[in-house]
Order: C-alpha cells, then sequence, then structure tokens
C-alpha cells in the first residue's frame, strides 16, 4: 500500500485502525502496554490498601470523603466512556465530522471529571490541611488518586491533540489507529477508576 | 538514501548517524558499546570490593565508599550491563530470526536505548556530586530514605529513566514477535533465542511497573515528605521490599533466559543437531516465566511474614527447579550423539552447564526456608547469584558475543584469545566464588566493609580475592581480542559457523533492509532445512519489490535528554525550589519533541526494486 | 519421620566431622557446627538438601563429561552430519518425575521446621528479651526482670528464650550463626523468635542487615551460661546500685568525669537515652562489640570513636567537640568503667 | 489489503448495520454500568454490614470492568487473542501484588 493511500480518507476498510501493519502493531502494542499499566496501578492499590488505616493521628477516611462529589464524578467518567465508543462507531462508519464532535463531547466530560477532582484535593488540603505529608493514609491517597488524575490529564492532551491536528485532513488509515488507541486508553482510565471508587472510596467511608 | 555500502564517511557523520539511527542492527551496537562499557565500570568496582576484602580490617576503602562501591556494582552489573548487553543481541538477531525488516517499532527502539543510556549516566552522576547511591542496589527503606546526600536520588531517578526504557523495549519485542514473523514462522518454528526473548518481554511487561511504582513511592518519601516506609508516619518499610522483589525476581529470569536462549543456539549450531525436546524446551522457558512471578518472598524469608508465607513461598520456588532441569537434560542430550565443536562460544556454553548447575543447586538450598535463616544477607547468597549470573548470564553474553560477532561486524574475533579469556575468566570465577559459600556459612555476612582478625575468613577471602583478578586479567584480554579484531580481523562470508538459523542466510554484516525478499520459512531451523534439501539460499515469499524503510530521527536523544535534565530539578529541588524551573525546562523538551513526534507525519521512505536488483549484480 | 532422621543425622555428622577438619570456621561463629536448636534445625536441611544436590550434580556431571568425551569432534570427521533427533517422551517424563520427588525429599522437612520455628505456644512461660537494634549496637530488656544490657545478652542453656525484636532506626538483622538462623529487626512491627543454646558459651552475633556505615561492625555476643548461674546473674543485675563509689581513686575521679561527660547519653543502674547500658561494663567481652577488651582499646575509643566504628551514635558526643577529655581524664574513666562488675557471673563462668 | 479498499455497496450496508447492532449493545452495557453504580453508593449510604456491602461492591466493580473491557474495548472481537493473554497476564501479577500487599496488613 503507497503512502497515498494510506493517506487518503476516501479509502476506508472495515476496521480502519487495522488496516496496516503500523496500524495492528500499534494496537496490539498498546493493549500491552495496558497489561503493563493494570500492574502498576495494582502497586498503587495494594499500598493504598496496605497504609489506608495508617493515618497516624491525622484525618481518616471517614472523616474525609464525601460519597455526593465522588458520584458526580463517577458519572461523568463513564459517560464519557460511552461517548468515546460512540466516536469510534462513527470511526467505523467513517464520519469523520461526527467522530470528532464525540470525541470533543468525551473531552468535555473529562474536563468536568478534572475539575471536579482539583476541587476535591483543594478542599482536603485547604479545608482539612490533609495533604501528602499529613501520615502514610496521605500519601498513599493522593498517590494512587494522583496517578488517576495524571492519566486523565495525559489523556485529554492526548486526544486534544489529534482533534486538532487531524481537524483538516479526516479520517485516513495513518491516522485511524491513533485515535483508536486513545479511545483505548480512555476507557482503561474508566475502569481504574471504577476501582478506585469501589475501594477507596466507597470503602473508605464503610 | 539507498546507497547501502556507505562506506569512507568521516567520523561526524558516523556519529549522527548512530545518534539518530532507528535501524536495529544499529542499535544493537549501541547497547553492546554502553553495555560494554558499564560492564566494565561494573568490573571495576567489583575488583575494588575484593580488593577491599583482600585482609581483614583493611582499609584500602573507607565504610561510606565501600558500601556505594557494592550499591553501584550491583545495580550497575545488572541494569546497565547485563540487561543492556542481553538487549544488544534481541536487537541485532531477533528480526533477522523471525525473517523481518525491522522491529515493530522502530522510533520506539531508538527511544528505549536512550533512555536507557542518559538513566544509566544519571546513575553515576552521584559519583561527582558527594557519593553515589550507598543503600544497597536493592535500596531498602529506611536505609535508603534516610541517606544523606543525593546518591539515593540518583538512584531513584536513574533507574526510573532507564527502567522507562525497557519497558519500551520489552513492548517493541513483544510486538515484533507476533506481528511480524515472515510467512511460515510460526510460534513452535521459532528458535529458543526468539522465544525466549518473547517469553522475557512479557516479563519486562509485568515486572517493570511494579519497579516503576516503588521507585515513584521511595522518590516521594526522599523528595517530597511523603511517608509510605516512614514509621514515624505510620508508613511500611516493607511494602518496598515487596514491590522490589515482585519486580526484582522475574528481573533474575530475565536476565537468564534470553542467556538460555544463547545456549540453545550455539549447542545446536556447533554440535550440528537440532535442539532435543524443542517443544518441551518452550515450554519450559513458559513456565519458568510463569513461576518466576508467584516466588519473589523467598528474598524475605527472614522479614517476618510467618511460617505459612514461608513455607508456601519455598515450595513455590523449588518448583523452578523442575523447568531448569528439563533445559538442563535436553541441553546434554541435544550434545548427546552431536559432532562437537569446541569453538570459543561453545567453550563458554560447555563451561555453563556444570556452573549454572551448582548455581541453581544453591538456589534450591536457598528456598528451604528454614535453612535460608541461615545462609541470608551472608555470603553464601553472594555466591549463589554470581554462580548464576556470572555463571549463567555473564558467560551466555561471552558466548553470545562470539557467535554474534560474525554477523554484527563481519569480522571474527581471534579464537586463540578468546579462549585464552575464557581459561582465565573461568579459572578465576571458581576461585573467586566457589569459596565463598563456606565464607558464609563460617559466619560472614555480605555487605561487610571489614571482616575481623581470627575468625578463620582470611584465607577465603584472600582466595577470592586472586579470583578476582584474574577474571580481571581475562577481561583485558578480551578487549586486547576485540580491538585486534576492529583493526584488522579477518572478513568473513554470511554464514561462517554452519548455522541453522535465519540469520545466517543474509550477508554479515546484514543490509540495512535484511531481507531483499521475506523469506518463506518451511520449518524449525528455517536454513537447516533449506541447506538439508541442498538448497543454498532461502525459499523467497514474495516477489522483488519495493521495500518500506523507517525515517532515522534525532527526536529520541533530544526526548530523552529531556527527562534527564528534568531529574535534576526533581533532586535539587528539595533544597532550594528554584530548582522547579529545571523540572519544568526539561520536562519541555520532552513534551515538545513528543508532540513534534506525533503531530510530524513520518511515512519513512522506500528502497526501490531496481536499486536492489543493482545491488544484487554488484 | 524421626529414625530416617536418625540416619542422617549419622550421615551429617559423618560430613560435619569432614568439614570441621577441614577447619571451617571459627567455632564460637561458624553456622556449620550448630549448638543450639535453632541452628540444628537449619543446618539439618541444609544436610539434606547438600545431599540431594550432591546426587543431582552427580547424574548431571556423569553425562556430561561422557558426553564430551564421547561425541567431540574427532579428526576429519568435521562435516558428519549426525542424526537430527527431536527427543525422546520416557526420558522427558524421568527428568521431570526424578526432580520432582527429589524436591519432596527437601520441601517435607522445610516446611515442617518452618512451623517448628516459629513456635509461640511456650512463649507465655519462657524468658522474654526485649532487643532494639540500632546504628550500630544491641540493646536487651528483660521486662519481667527488670534488669537490662547492652551489647552482651546473658541467656541460660537448655530452655528456650524468645528475643522480640524492634528497630529504633533502620532494619537490622538478628543473626547468631552458630545458634540460631537470622530474624530481621524492623521499625515498625516486632519480630520474634527462641533460641536454646545447648552448651554454655560466649557466641558470636553479628547483625546481617544492611544498616549502614558500621553495618559490619555491629557485632554482640550471646553469653549461654547454665540455669542456676543465670538465676544468680539475674539477682546480681536486680541488685545493682549505679551509685556504688569505686574502690581506688582514679576511679573515683573518673566516675566523676563520667558522670559530667557520659551520663547523657549512657547509664550505669538505669535506663540510657541514647548509648548503651554500662552497667556491667566491667563484664564485657568485648567493646562496643568489636574491639578487644583491654584499656588501651578503651581509652582510644573514648578520644576517638569514630575511627574504631565509622558513623556510630557516639559521634554526636559534645566531650568530642569541646575537647575537655583528654588522654589523663579518658584513662581514669576507663578505669572506672572497667570495675563495674556488678555480677560474679561473667563471661568467664560460660564455659 | 488493497482489496479491502473498494467495497461494494452491499457491504458497505451490511458492515454500517452491524456497527449500529453493536453500538446499541454498547448502550445496554452503559445503562447496566450506570444502575451498577447506583446500587453500590446506595448499598454503603443505606448503613448494611459492611462484611456483606465489600465483598458484593467488589462484585459489582469487577462487572463494570467485564463490560468495559468485552463491550467498549472489543475484547471479545477477532484479533484479540493476544491482548487478551497479555492483559489477563497483567490481571494476574496484578492480582498477586495486591494479595501480597494486603497480606502484609493481616500478618
Ligand atoms: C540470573 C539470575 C538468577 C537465577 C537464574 C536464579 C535462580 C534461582 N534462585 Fe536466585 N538470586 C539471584 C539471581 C538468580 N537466581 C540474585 C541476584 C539473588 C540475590 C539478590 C540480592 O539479595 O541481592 C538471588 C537470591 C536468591 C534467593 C534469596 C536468598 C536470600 O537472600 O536469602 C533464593 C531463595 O530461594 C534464590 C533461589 C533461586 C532458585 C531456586 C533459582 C532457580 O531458578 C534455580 C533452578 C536451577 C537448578 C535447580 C539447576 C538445574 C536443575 C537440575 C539439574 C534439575 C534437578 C535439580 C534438583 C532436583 C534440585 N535466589
Ligand atoms: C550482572 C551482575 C553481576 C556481575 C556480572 C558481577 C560480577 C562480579 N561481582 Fe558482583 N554483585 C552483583 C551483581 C554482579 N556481580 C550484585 C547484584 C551484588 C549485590 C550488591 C549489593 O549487595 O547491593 C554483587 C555483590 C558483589 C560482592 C559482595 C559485596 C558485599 O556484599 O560486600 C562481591 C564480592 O566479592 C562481588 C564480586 C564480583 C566480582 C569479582 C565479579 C566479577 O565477575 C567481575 C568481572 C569483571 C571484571 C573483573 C572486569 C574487569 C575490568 C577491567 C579489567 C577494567 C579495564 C578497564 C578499562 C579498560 C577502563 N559482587
Ligand atoms: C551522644 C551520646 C553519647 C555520649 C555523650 C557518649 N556516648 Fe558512649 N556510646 C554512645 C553510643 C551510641 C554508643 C554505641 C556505639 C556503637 O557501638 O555503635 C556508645 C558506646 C560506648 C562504649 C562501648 C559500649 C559497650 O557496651 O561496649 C563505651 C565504653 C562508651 N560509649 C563510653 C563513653 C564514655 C566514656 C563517654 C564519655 C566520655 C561516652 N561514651 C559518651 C553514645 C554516647
Ligand atoms: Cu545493623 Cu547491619
Ligand atoms: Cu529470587
Amino acid at each position: 500500500m503507497s503512502d497515498q493511500d494510506i493517506l487518503n480518507p476516501k479509502h476506508m476498510p472495515h476496521n480502519p485502525e487495522k488496516a496496516t501493519l503500523e496500524g495492528k502493531n500499534k494496537f496490539i502494542g498498546f493493549w500491552f502496554f495496558l497489561g503493563g499499566e493494570t500492574v502498576l496501578f495494582a502497586s498503587l492499590f495494594g499500598t493504598y490498601l496496605a497504609l489506608r488505616n495508617s493515618v497516624n493521628d491525622g484525618k481518616s477516611s471517614e472523616e474525609l470523603f464525601g460519597l455526593g462529589l465522588v458520584f458526580i464524578m463517577t458519572m461523568l467518567l463513564l459517560t464519557s466512556s460511552l461517548t468515546s465508543v460512540y466516536a469510534m462507531y462513527h470511526m467505523k462508519n467513517n464520519d469523520f465530522k461526527k467522530m470528532q464532535l464525540w470525541l470533543g463531547i468525551t473531552v468535555a466530560l473529562g474536563l468536568g471529571f478534572l475539575a471536579c477532582e482539583i476541587y476535591e484535593f483543594y478542599h482536603y488540603i485547604h479545608g482539612y490541611h490533609f495533604t501528602m505529608r499529613s501520615s502514610a493514609f496521605g500519601s498513599a491517597f493522593y498517590t494512587l488518586v494522583g496517578f488517576h488524575g495524571g492519566h486523565v490529564v495525559f489523556g485529554l492532551l492526548w486526544i486534544v491533540s489529534l482533534m486538532i491536528r487531524n481537524a483538516k485532513r479526516g479520517l485516513n488509515l495513518y491516522n485511524a489507529p491513533k485515535y483508536y488507541i486513545a479511545s483505548l486508553y480512555w476507557h482503561f482510565i474508566d475502569v481504574v477508576w471504577v476501582f478506585i471508587f469501589t475501594v477507596v472510596y466507597l470503602m473508605g467511608v464503610l | 538514501m539507498s546507497t547501502i555500502a556507505a562506506n569512507k564517511r568521516g567520523f561526524g557523520s558516523a556519529l549522527w548517524d548512530y545518534i539518530t539511527t532507528v535501524d536495529h542492527k544499529k542499535i544493537a551496537i549501541l547497547y553492546l558499546v554502553a553495555g560494554g562499557f558499564f560492564f566494565l565500570l561494573g568490573g571495576l568496582e567489583a575488583l575494588a570490593i575484593r580488593w577491599q576484602l583482600i585482609q581483614p580490617m583493611n582499609d584500602f576503602v573507607s565504610a561510606g565508599f565501600y558500601n556505594e562501591l557494592i550499591t553501584m556494582h550491583g545495580t550497575t552489573m545488572i541494569f546497565l550491563a547485563a540487561m543492556p548487553l542481553i538487549f544488544a543481541f534481541m536487537n541485532a538477531v531477533v528480526p533477522l530470526q523471525i525473517g523481518a525488516r525491522d522491529v515493530a517499532f522502530p522510533f520506539l527502539n531508538s527511544l528505549g536505548f536512550w533512555l536507557f543510556f542518559f538513566g544509566g549516566i544519571m546513575l553515576n552522576v552521584g559519583w561527582f556530586t558527594g557519593g553515589a547511591a550507598d543503600a544497597g542496589w536493592t535500596a531498602y527503606a529506611p536505609l535508603s530514605t534516610t541517606s544523606a546526600g543525593e546518591g539515593v536520588d540518583y538512584y531513584v531517578l536513574g533507574l526510573q529513566i532507564s527502567g522507562a526504557g525497557t519497558l519500551i523495549a520489552g513492548i517493541n519485542f513483544l510486538v515484533t514477535i507476533v506481528n511480524m514473523r515472515a510467512p511460515g514462522m510460526t510460534y513452535m518454528r521459532m528458535p529458543l533465542f526468539t522465544w525466549t526473548t518473547f517469553v522475557v518481554s512479557a516479563l519486562i511487561l509485568f515486572a517493570f511497573p511494579a519497579l516503576t511504582v516503588g521507585l515513584f513511592l521511595m522518590m516521594f518519601d526522599r523528595l517530597f515528605g511523603a511517608g509510605f516506609f516512614n514509621a514515624d508516619m505510620g508508613g511500611n518499610s516493607v511494602i518496598w521490599q515487596h514491590l522490589f522483589w515482585i519486580f526484582g525476581h522475574p528481573e533474575v529470569y530475565i536476565l537468564i533466559l534470553p542467556a538460555f536462549g544463547i545456549f540453545s543456539e550455539i549447542i545446536s549450531t556447533f554440535s550440528k543437531k537440532r535442539l532435543f525436546g524443542y517443544t518441551a524446551m518452550v515450554f519450559a522457558t513458559v513456565l519458568i516465566g510463569f513461576l518466576g512471578f508467584m516466588v519473589w518472598a523467598h528474598h524475605m524469608f527472614t522479614v517476618g511474614m510467618g511460617p505459612a508465607a514461608n513455607a508456601i513461598f519455598a515450595v513455590a520456588t523449588m518448583a523452578i527447579a523442575v523447568p531448569t532441569g528439563i533445559k538442563i537434560f535436553n541441553w546434554l542430550f541435544t550434545l548427546w550423539g552431536g559432532n562437537i565443536k569446541l569453538t570459543t562460544a561453545m567453550l563458554w556454553t560447555l563451561a555453563f552447564i556444570p556452573t549454572f548447575t551448582l548455581g541453581g543447586m544453591t538456589g534450591v538450598m536457598l528456598a528451604a526456608a528454614t535453612a535460608d535463616y541461615q545462609y541470608h544477607d551472608s555470603y553464601f547468597v553472594v555466591a549463589h547469584f554470581h554462580y548464576v549470573i556470572v555463571g549463567g548470564v555473564v558467560f551466555g553474553l561471552f558466548a553470545g558475543l562470539h557467535y554474534w560477532w560474525p554477523k554484527m561486524f563481519g569480522t571474527m574475533l581471534n579464537e586463540k584469545l578468546g579462549k585464552l579469556t575464557f581459561w582465565l575468566f573461568f579459572i578465576g570465577f571458581h576461585l573467586t566464588f566457589f569459596i565463598q559459600h563456606f565464607l558464609g556459612l563460617m559466619g560472614m555476612p555480605r555487605r561487610y566493609w571489614v571482616y575481623l582478625e581470627d575468625q578463620n575468613l582470611d584465607l577465603g577471602n584472600f582466595i577470592s580475592t586472586i579470583g578476582a583478578l584474574m577474571m580481571g586479567l581475562g577481561t583485558i584480554v578480551l578487549l586486547y581480542n576485540i580491538v585486534l579484531t576492529c583493526i584488522k580481523g579477518e572478513k568473513v562470508g554470511g554464514d561462517p559457523w554452519d548455522g541453522r538459523t535465519l540469520e545466517w542466510a543474509i550477508s554479515s554484516p546484514a543490509p540495512f533492509y535484511n531481507f531483499k525478499q521475506t523469506p518463506l520459512i518451511r520449518g524449525l531451523d528455517a536454513l537447516w532445512v533449506e541447506k538439508s534439501e541442498g538448497r543454498k539460499g532461502l525459499t523467497p515469499a514474495e516477489p522483488l519489490g519495493d521495500i518500506h524503510m523507517p525515517n532515522g530521527s534525532i527526536l529520541p536523544i533530544i526526548m530523552s535528554f529531556g527527562f534527564f535534565v528534568a531529574g535534576f530539578g526533581f533532586i535539587y529541588q528539595k533544597y532550594d525550589l528554584s530548582w522547579l524551573t529545571l523540572i519544568f525546562i526539561g520536562m519541555g523538551i520532552s513534551l515538545a519533541t513528543m508532540l513534534i513526534r506525533s503531530v510530524k507525519d513520518d511515512l519513512g521512505f522506500h528502497i526501490h526494486k531496481e536499486d536492489l536488483d543493482k545491488e544484487a549484480g554488484e | 519421620m524421626k529414625d530416617w532422621m536418625g540416619k542422617i543425622r549419622t550421615l551429617s555428622l559423618f560430613i560435619l566431622m569432614t568439614i570441621v577438619l577441614s577447619a571451617c570456621g571459627r567455632e564460637n561463629l561458624t553456622a556449620l557446627v550448630p549448638k543450639g536448636y535453632g541452628a540444628e534445625e537449619s543446618f539439618r536441611i541444609i544436610i539434606i538438601s547438600i545431599l540431594v544436590m550432591i546426587f543431582v550434580f552427580i547424574v548431571v556431571m556423569a553425562i556430561y563429561v561422557y558426553v564430551l568425551i564421547r561425541y567431540r569432534q574427532k579428526k576429519g570427521q568435521e562435516n558428519m552430519i549426525p542424526k537430527q533427533t527431536e527427543g525422546n517422551h520416557t526420558l522427558e517424563v524421568i527428568w521431570t518425575v526424578i526432580p520432582i520427588l527429589l524436591l519432596i525429599i527437601i520441601a517435607v522437612p522445610t516446611v515442617a521446621t518452618t512451623y517448628d520455628l516459629a513456635d509461640e505456644s511456650e512463649k507465655e512461660d519462657s524468658i522474654n528479651v526485649s532487643v532494639t537494634g540500632m546504628q550500630f549496637w544491641w540493646h536487651f530488656e528483660y521486662e519481667d526482670e527488670g534488669i537490662q544490657t547492652s551489647q552482651d545478652l546473658y541467656i541460660p542453656t537448655g530452655e528456650k528464650v524468645y528475643v522480640n525484636m524492634l528497630s529504633s532506626d533502620v532494619l537490622h538483622s538478628f543473626w547468631v550463626p552458630s545458634l540460631s538462623g537470622k530474624m530481621d529487626v524492623n521499625p515498625e512491627n516486632e519480630n520474634s523468635m527462641y533460641i536454646e543454646a545447648y552448651e554454655e558459651g560466649v557466641y558470636w552475633g553479628k547483625c546481617a542487615e544492611f544498616c549502614g556505615d558500621s553495618h559490619s561492625l555491629m557485632d554482640f555476643k550471646i553469653v549461654a551460661v547454665s540455669p542456676e548461674e543465670y538465676e544468680e546473674w539475674v539477682s546480681d543485675m536486680q541488685n545493682l546500685d549505679g551509685e556504688t563509689t569505686p574502690d581506688t581513686t582514679t576511679a573515683q575521679e573518673g566516675q566523676e568525669l563520667f558522670e559530667n561527660s557520659c551520663l547523657g547519653c549512657h547509664a550505669v543502674g538505669n535506663t540510657p537515652s541514647v548509648g548503651p547500658n554500662l552497667s556491667n561494663f566491667g563484664d564485657r567481652t568485648m567493646i562496643a562489640g568489636v574491639l578487644e577488651y583491654n584499656k588501651e582499646e578503651l581509652v582510644e575509643w573514648i578520644l576517638d570513636p569514630a575511627s574504631k566504628k565509622p558513623g556510630n551514635g557516639m559521634l554526636g558526643a559534645d566531650y568530642l567537640q569541646d575537647d575537655t577529655i583528654g588522654e589523663d581524664e579518658a584513662d581514669k574513666i576507663a578505669e572506672y568503667l572497667m570495675q563495674l562488675k556488678p555480677s560474679d557471673i561473667t563471661p568467664d563462668s560460660a564455659q | 489489503m488493497a482489496e479491502e479498499v473498494s467495497k461494494t455497496t452491499e457491504q458497505y450496508d451490511y458492515e454500517k448495520q452491524k456497527n449500529k447492532e453493536e453500538m446499541k449493545q454498547q448502550v445496554i452495557s452503559f445503562a447496566l454500568m450506570i444502575i451498577f453504580t447506583i446500587i453500590a453508593f446506595g448499598m454503603v449510604i443505606s448503613d448494611l454490614n459492611s462484611l456483606f456491602v465489600i465483598p458484593v461492591i467488589l462484585v459489582l466493580a469487577a462487572v463494570q470492568i467485564g463490560f468495559q473491557l468485552y463491550y467498549f474495548m472489543h475484547m471479545s472481537h477477532k484479533g484479540h487473542e493476544m491482548p487478551a493473554l497479555m492483559f489477563y497476564g497483567g490481571v494476574f501479577t496484578a492480582f498477586l501484588t495486591i494479595l501480597a500487599l494486603c497480606a502484609l496488613v493481616w500478618w
């Protein structure tokens, strides 16, 4: 397949993200990467679980967490997962405009999530003087949730730069895999969050 | 661009070529040179350690410096010498063995190397800023979190950066092997070195994240006042030990499995037989990889985990002896009935079998938890792991070096000098480490800067030091051999050893596009299959056509340099927050290069059919 | 299990003899001449596993040597192509099953001893000692008896003594090779194990977990005396009086100097804050765990502890900065310290 | 690969139809995820016995992950064998890691 074919938006097969060898490589490689990420987050979760009662006279999880905000955050992120599925749906139908639109919605929801998280941290630090240095629990909490937050930030940057870069030239076999793995990444962020709200927040107030 | 024989270029352009290369064969050479350098550095540190221990209460180095020496010796050897040297051979050989034109992600391949390289430099910067890391290569908290100065910070950031490079390399090889095999190269026809690369890459993928997290936690403790390992803040230092060994035990199999692969290739080549029990060998490799994740706590028998955990981990650890034994016996039976030719590469391989068996057996002895209460943290453990690491990994690397040198450079290392190196190193090795088993049992703990007089430890340590000096001599002969070969080595053809696998089917050194036509693989030991049917070359799987090649890129080195710079910012902000600017600069550089990379389309170039034809005519 | 253990014991005795005869190790230090319960249990496993390993090694080497001699390339046969065998199922089964059986031989006693050595059922009724590891010395407190010592731990022979260990800084590890295997000393959770000495003697202990500059000099001793002597020692220590004035005048002057410069960290008769308890310093086997016990060494230690043990906790002492203690003063203090012998039971009793 | 490029209209319609059906499933699984989330939060708020609640919410989380993986990330589709292998490899290691670090607290 020549370069022209790859960059030409007209030639779109059914699974554009896996039509070229480069695309296949990216797709498989990214899944492998997610396998590694699973271990990464598991290490953080494990550390958190080991230290979640080590509050050392500081604030404990029961005193800190409020479920309302967490519920809103969860809804935002879950919904953004669905919207990115919509984006991929339109990618498969070769409808670039709609894909960009749904990705835009995804980004907006992600930003909403991030805003809540920043508010939450701000609240803990200034309202409760609960920081990374308060106790081992504090260190573990901020590190786990912060790592996830960092992933959200990176994911948003990634999707946004893809959207801007390709706004003019539409979908092609060169960038379809990029879009696809960005959306995989976004789902993975959601996967991690499901465990965070369960293990950190829900189990934290029990 | 498609002028293949780019001979007679200036030094500047050759350097530029290597800095920007994404060709797996050149990256292999980069890994070989950098890893070789760090091996010499680590070896020098080892010699200093041994010299300090030549007599009781010696004062060759101070206590603090000794601790830096052992820490940096261990860290350098494992992360900066052994692993990169392994990557050197993986890069040089694996794409050739599976009939691929390159790895799956050439750009990332280069990035992986440069990350490792700058990480390695970072680790060693400590020497010049008032003290390198001094908490052991295992960096147990709280010694590491309370260690003064910046040594341990360099350890943390250096490993973090080079670890990222390793992870990238691992994913790259996984995808290469899954997706890039030539037609007919089924999984069960892959040469064993490719198989071990595959399994090892999976181990890297699952083991390194645990180290990454551990290092982050340590960084937060040391640099940002977090309390993960700080008992006063409710932290728990044992968490570090778990994270480190969840990574650390698979790590030792990451080191040894490729060596197993190398030995498998060499044994079958030089006894002119196909590998005995190929299927069992593959199965054993996978099983070792799998079991490798379930035994990490055997490094922690004395931590106080309780009898249940100790018993479980003891038994699980012993289980690994079974697949490893399968390998040993299969090698022996490959030799059985063969036509064994004693080249240097084969000598290293043959020396490996009894040496590694000894090391593995002491491993099983260590696995017996209650006996380990005595061995643990004594020289018995030092002896064990040098038997498996030097006797397994280093022997393997030396064997691979002699075996694949012709393929990588097109010349032949001198066999006479090679054998001299072998005997010096081999005898020196056993002198150094055999006696250490007894030293350990006689009550000499490891990481001891001095030992007291009158403890019957003098003679053993003396012998050990003499052995280390012999190893040093052997290494110097090897260096001489390499220099000699580079100056006036004899040129060799594509297949100097009468090889069996694909890499020997093309010229030495391989053309930059590897295979003119992707070959069709018709069985295990693909080249041997063709040879035994009387054919000269490989059966092509496709007509001659244009070859697509990736472009070189300067971005990987810049990106890695950005992280390197940011590392200093992270460390020194603990003294003065104005250093934070360095973080922004460094991260800025890295993110900017990432952005350039993702925004600029890089579709590579094509070598045209006509050019390939022309070359064939030459 | 016990009766085949008996056979192994005779065999191990034999091996032990050879090892001892080849002069392997200093008697009160080496793990190869066990003098206590834990060390003996470990040693048994060591012997069992060595025997298995010798067997394995012989098998491997036999095949190896045979193959190398028999199948080495001969002159004129460079191009001979041997038969390309694929494998052999029977063989493969054999070398899978036999190692498994061999491993079971090691695994069963290992698991049994693992539980045995972690046994705490008698802990309540035994002597309990709280051990504190510090950079770079050891402190021992007999809480029930209300006494404490540093560096030298006194125990009765033939009895289980539980040591409960906690670190006050970094990790250490408590290891007395000839009595028992080691156990880590962690800062956050207490570890405990028991030791039991069969014979009287002074056993060498070492710190086996990397703990900083003087990790290699963090030695201690276990003084095992007969139960009667132990009782006597305990009551002597309980009745000790830190205030007694020494007999000689130099020692009296030494006492005064000591009270001025040293008591901030050390203690005689009560609990110290930073340094070792010196109540029975006169009966120490060694100074600071590693220096020969004599006056010159002691004076040198007092004058320049850094040269003896890099980075040790005494380097922060004020007197080292303001030079109030010279050779003469140190000499007097040494005189005072060396006569602190509250008990007749000393390491010499442990013969 | 080139033959994929020129598609007949039938094929095109067929694929479009298939995509649509798949999308329907995605929406259903999304709805289920939302419901599970609400159940989980609800159980925690309603002060039930935590020994009962914790396992249930963990199971709910696991099922949600299943939805994400198999519907949103298409892990059931063809060509996902290797990804699944490596991902579950990660999950296995993850499981061991978490188990070990939790065990730290119990002992
Ligand atoms: C290449 C590296 C490498 C390899 C391959 C191994 C292989 C093994 N290791 Fe080793 N190990 C290290 C590197 C390695 N190790 C390092 C670096 C450390 C120390 C880290 C530190 O603390 O700094 C260490 C420490 C270490 C410990 C902890 C000791 C302690 O600190 O107290 C233990 C305990 O179980 C152990 C066990 C084993 C076992 C059972 C194997 C097995 O895989 C061996 C299997 C092989 C055989 C058994 C031989 C062949 C088999 C047969 C011929 C079949 C028949 C055999 C039998 C029936 C026995 N190792
Ligand atoms: C791949 C891993 C690897 C390798 C190859 C080696 C190789 C060697 N090691 Fe290493 N070692 C470790 C990994 C390794 N080691 C680890 C992980 C530790 C634990 C660290 C810790 O406790 O934290 C350790 C610890 C360790 C100790 C214990 C220190 C202590 O506990 O106090 C000792 C002591 O004898 C030792 C010795 C040696 C020797 C003599 C070699 C020899 O084989 C080296 C042979 C090489 C040479 C001799 C090279 C000679 C170089 C030249 C001749 C230079 C020429 C120079 C120029 C031209 C510039 N090592
Ligand atoms: C800053 C506190 C401090 C001061 C002040 C101090 N010491 Fe020490 N001393 C220590 C510590 C800590 C050790 C343990 C050192 C080691 O072995 O690591 C020690 C060890 C010793 C030992 C060896 C103990 C043993 O049991 O073998 C002697 C003897 C000793 N000190 C004497 C003195 C004398 C005499 C003075 C005063 C002139 C003094 N010390 C002042 C902290 C102090
Ligand atoms: Cu304390 Cu080593
Ligand atoms: Cu291990």
